[in-house]
């Protein structure tokens, strides 16, 4: 290397190639395990470099991140579980989204993953029996707030977020993968109908459309945050199963150009490499944007990123009135 | 960072990143005779940091960040800059920390045995331990106990011992020669200065030792002692860890052998004197 | 392992049949541990706990915390009102409820520590397991 | 039919530690929820056989079923006990 590297390209590329890790100096392994941390990636990364001749108190520390993803999965199948119970008298299967039905399908994107909340799809017609069975199950309202409420009932593809009162665990249930304000109606019964049992009671997407999913999330709804531990989900998803019918199937979702993207993206960080696109370089430019303390990086561009988020997410007039009302409500957002 | 400083407080190294030299300076002076994160690379970053690029300058505060942080944490002012690197790697250690099981206590140590007061604030475990660490025994900590899971020992994570309000005049009055850092007053926590673990302390940091007395101690009541049952140990301890839930079952392993193995009993102490005479009697009657 | 697993585990026929209270329904035999720094920020002061349960008024609290018969040999009778949930967080780090003896003070904090979701103070005694200063 | 899930189980006192492996999660239990687990182990067995293995075991005094149903459904609630 010719210069060191000083941003997220330092833990994409010790994920890429683990072995080159080996010539890190103290400072190199300081800064790629602050940043693997900050991005949320440090169980990745510790299930990626086992087994290497790393320095001793790198082993160390790798071995306590894995011994922490290892709870972390535990926690999260149970929650799984809980829901799954919750919701088998009204007869409603829990679909796991994200990290949770990783874990649950053991796929190599569920290696070490870090996992926050609960997500599950259900059918949008059966929402108010769903949502009816989890309070009785002891899930409450996280949000007293009123225009927090309504803006989720009227416009969200999902409830607003619940929590478990014992187990202090959220769980966020989707109809749809994408907010109906936004541009793009992928289609969200579809979804449940391709949708493949991993145990009584309990179903994953199809891999195509968790692959869907990961690149709706990324590019039609988020500001790419978290975005370099989603296109590991991406790369693994796809080194797991190919990609043998995606580009169909994200164009029935009209998901084609968010699909190919990821695709592109992924590869880039974490694998071959692709042929990118000046946008490609752009979004790159943000998803890396990261220093060796762990802190955010590049504040223009993030905040470009943001602001698109919610341009995709709602009509103009309506992203104003959004914007002024949290801004009223001294929510900045997570901008830099 | 612009400004940097490592450093190794018993198994477990930090890097801490200032935007300000004061608080390293402080850090670098008082943190002298301690060694350096094990292969340089430390456990945990701690980031002292400006909220807005002028207010490094225009009424300093400094926002405590790192690996680990809590929402909504208040920044402090740049006089209390070493305040918050402290209260930033207390804060990794109880987010962050998933080696061992994390019991927020002080411990002593002699004959490599150890024991571990703990107990709310204010119920003068800091100034326990400090006093005792000029009195025979071995300061290993006065904030966390360190349980390995793997062999039941406790680990030292000998910091600076932070004295707070009146405790500040006895440890002065029972340390005379003791290093200690600035006064600062005002702080979130009342008044605060921290005072360096002796040579002693910082030589044998490496040393883990065998728990075998766990004390409740309790400050302004007249002197009595009781039994504690296994199960309410286990329950206070649950409670007095930041870490017992995330560490699964290493954690349940490690706390259930450690409260059927090693007694347990709550003292009431009207004053410091009496509270060391009634750990010594403890002790001897092991 | 402690010695009281030879009591609790009886080896067929060779212990003597020990006595087993199933306890009455509406008592409870768990208590779950919570994590000590992920609680959601609930009010401590203004919450309460009745001891015991008003289903349950009129009980006596034995050592360990389970509701027996009124007027029950070493039990405790129930405290005029309810604990505020200050007093009470005081009391499960080692303080004491107000106007409580010392085994007074254990049985109720042991039937508090006890209370199970459903129970009345239930919640409170949930928020009251954060963090300290 | 119910069986005790796998657990880690230490006694400490009148209170028992029991570390769920499946949930992480760790609770104390009292008289009569140990006994309950123990006689039902992993295998499981009835509500009936249960009674009877109880009543064999241990002297219960005037059975009551009901309070045994309600013990059996708080560990069935916690998740120490599945139910099938």
């Amino acid at each position: 290397m010719a210069r060191p590297v000083t941003d997220g390209w330092l833990l994409a590329r010790a994920l890429r190639t683990p072995g080159n890790t080996l010539a890190l100096d103290p400072a190199g392994w300081a800064a790629l395990i602050a940043t693997a941390r900050a991005e949320q990636m440090i169980g990745t990364l510790a299930y990626r470099l086992e087994g290497l001749r790393v320095p001793q108190a790198v082993a160390r520390l790798l071995a306590d991140a894995r011994a922490s993803a290892a709870q972390g999965r535990v926690v999260a199948l149970w929650e799984a579980e809980a829901a799954r119970r919750a919701m088998a008298p009204i007869g409603v299967p829990v679909v796991l989204l994200k990290g949770t039905a990783f874990v649950a399908a053991d796929l190599k994107a569920g290696q070490g993953r870090s996992i926050g909340d609960l997500d599950i799809l259900v059918p949008r017609d059966r929402i108010d029996a769903v949502e009816a069975a989890l309070i009785s199950a002891g899930w409450e309202w996280v949000k007293p707030d009123p225009y927090d409420d309504d803006y989720y009932r009227r416009w969200m593809h999902e409830l607003p977020p619940l929590i478990h009162r014992e187990r202090d665990r959220m769980i966020d249930v989707h109809h749809t993968i994408l907010p109906l304000t936004a541009r793009i109606t992928p289609d969200a019964a579809g979804l449940l109908a391709w949708s493949v049992e991993v145990e009584p009671g309990v179903r994953i997407l199809s891999r195509n459309d968790m692959l869907v999913h990961a690149a709706a999330h990324l590019f039609a709804d988020g500001d790419l945050a978290g975005g370099m531990r989603n296109l590991w989900d991406v790369y693994c998803l796809v080194d797991q199963f190919g990609t043998n019918g995606l580009a169909e199937r994200a164009a029935h979702h009209g998901l084609g150009r968010e699909v190919a993207r990821a695709l592109r993206l992924s590869a880039a960080l974490y694998g071959q490499g692709a042929r990118l696109n000046p946008a490609d370089h752009l979004y790159l430019r943000r998803l890396t944007a990261r220093d060796g303390w762990g802190r955010a990086t590049r504040p223009f561009t993030r905040l470009g990123f943001y602001v698109r988020s919610h341009w995709l997410r709602m009509p103009p007039a309506m992203l104003v009135r959004h914007l002024w009302t949290k801004w009223r409500g001294g929510h900045r957002g997570d901008i830099v | 960072m612009r400004h940097v400083f490592s450093v190794r407080i018993g198994p477990i190294g930090f890097r801490i990143g200032s935007d300000w030299r004061a608080p390293i300076a402080q850090m670098e002076s008082l943190y002298t005779d301690y060694p350096g994160p094990h292969d340089g690379v430390p456990d945990f970053n701690v980031r002292l940091f400006a909220a807005r690029p002028w207010r490094r300058v225009i009424r300093p505060s400094v926002m405590i960040g790192g690996d680990f942080v809590l929402p909504e944490a208040a920044p402090l002012p740049l006089a209390q800059g070493l305040l918050a690197a402290e209260m930033g790697m207390n804060l990794q250690m109880a987010l962050g920390q998933r080696r061992y099981l994390l019991l927020h206590a002080s411990v002593v140590e002699r004959d490599g045995r150890a024991l571990v007061m703990t107990g709310m604030s204010g119920a003068g475990k800091s100034t326990l331990a400090a006093l005792l660490g000029t009195r025979g025994w071995r300061l290993m900590g006065d904030e966390f106990a360190l349980l390995d899971p793997a062999t039941g020992l406790i680990h030292a994570f000998p910091r600076l011992i932070s004295l707070k309000n009146a405790a500040i005049g006895v440890a002065e009055a029972a340390v005379p020669d003791g290093v200690f850092g600035p006064l600062l007053p005002g702080t979130p926590k009342g008044d605060i200065r921290h005072l360096v673990p002796n040579a002693a302390a910082i030589a044998g940091m490496d040393r883990a030792a065998d728990p075998a007395l766990i004390l409740f101690p309790r400050f302004g009541f007249e002197a009595a002692e009781r039994y504690v049952a296994p199960s309410e140990v286990f329950v206070r301890l649950t409670q007095a860890s930041t870490n017992y839930v995330a560490m699964g079952e290493r954690g349940f392993d490690a706390l259930t052998r450690l409260v059927t193995t090693v007694p347990a009993r709550a003292i009431d102490y009207p004053d410091t004197d009496r509270a060391l005479a009634q750990v010594e009697a403890l002790w001897r009657d092991l | 392992m402690s010695d009281e697993s030879q009591e609790v585990m009886p080896q067929d026929g060779v212990n003597r049949r020990r006595a087993l209270m199933l306890g009455a329904v509406g008592a409870t035999a768990i208590v779950s541990i919570r994590p000590a720094l992920a609680q959601t920020a609930a009010s401590v002061v203004t919450c309460e706990i009745p001891v015991p349960d008003p289903g349950r008024a009129g009980s006596y609290i034995a050592a360990d915390g389970s509701l027996v018969p009124s007027g029950t040999a070493g039990a405790f009778a129930p405290p005029g009102k309810p604990y505020k949930g200050d007093a009470v967080k005081v009391a499960l780090n080692g303080g004491q409820l107000p106007g409580t003896s010392y085994e007074q003070n254990r049985a109720y904090t042991n039937y508090i520590r006890r209370l199970q979701s459903g129970t009345s103070g239930f919640t409170c005694f949930a928020s009251l397991q954060m963090p300290r200063g | 039919m119910a069986r005790a899930e796998s657990l880690r189980i230490v006694h400490l006192d009148s209170f028992t530690a029991v570390y769920h492996r499946s949930s992480g999660i760790t609770h104390l239990i009292t008289a009569p929820a140990p006994e309950i687990l123990a006689t039902l182990g992993e295998a499981g067995m009835t509500f009936a056989a249960l009674t009877e293995r109880l009543a064999t075991d241990y002297d219960l005094g005037d059975l009551d079923a009901d309070a045994l149903a309600a013990r059996l459904d708080e560990l069935v609630a916690s998740g120490l006990v599945s139910a099938a």
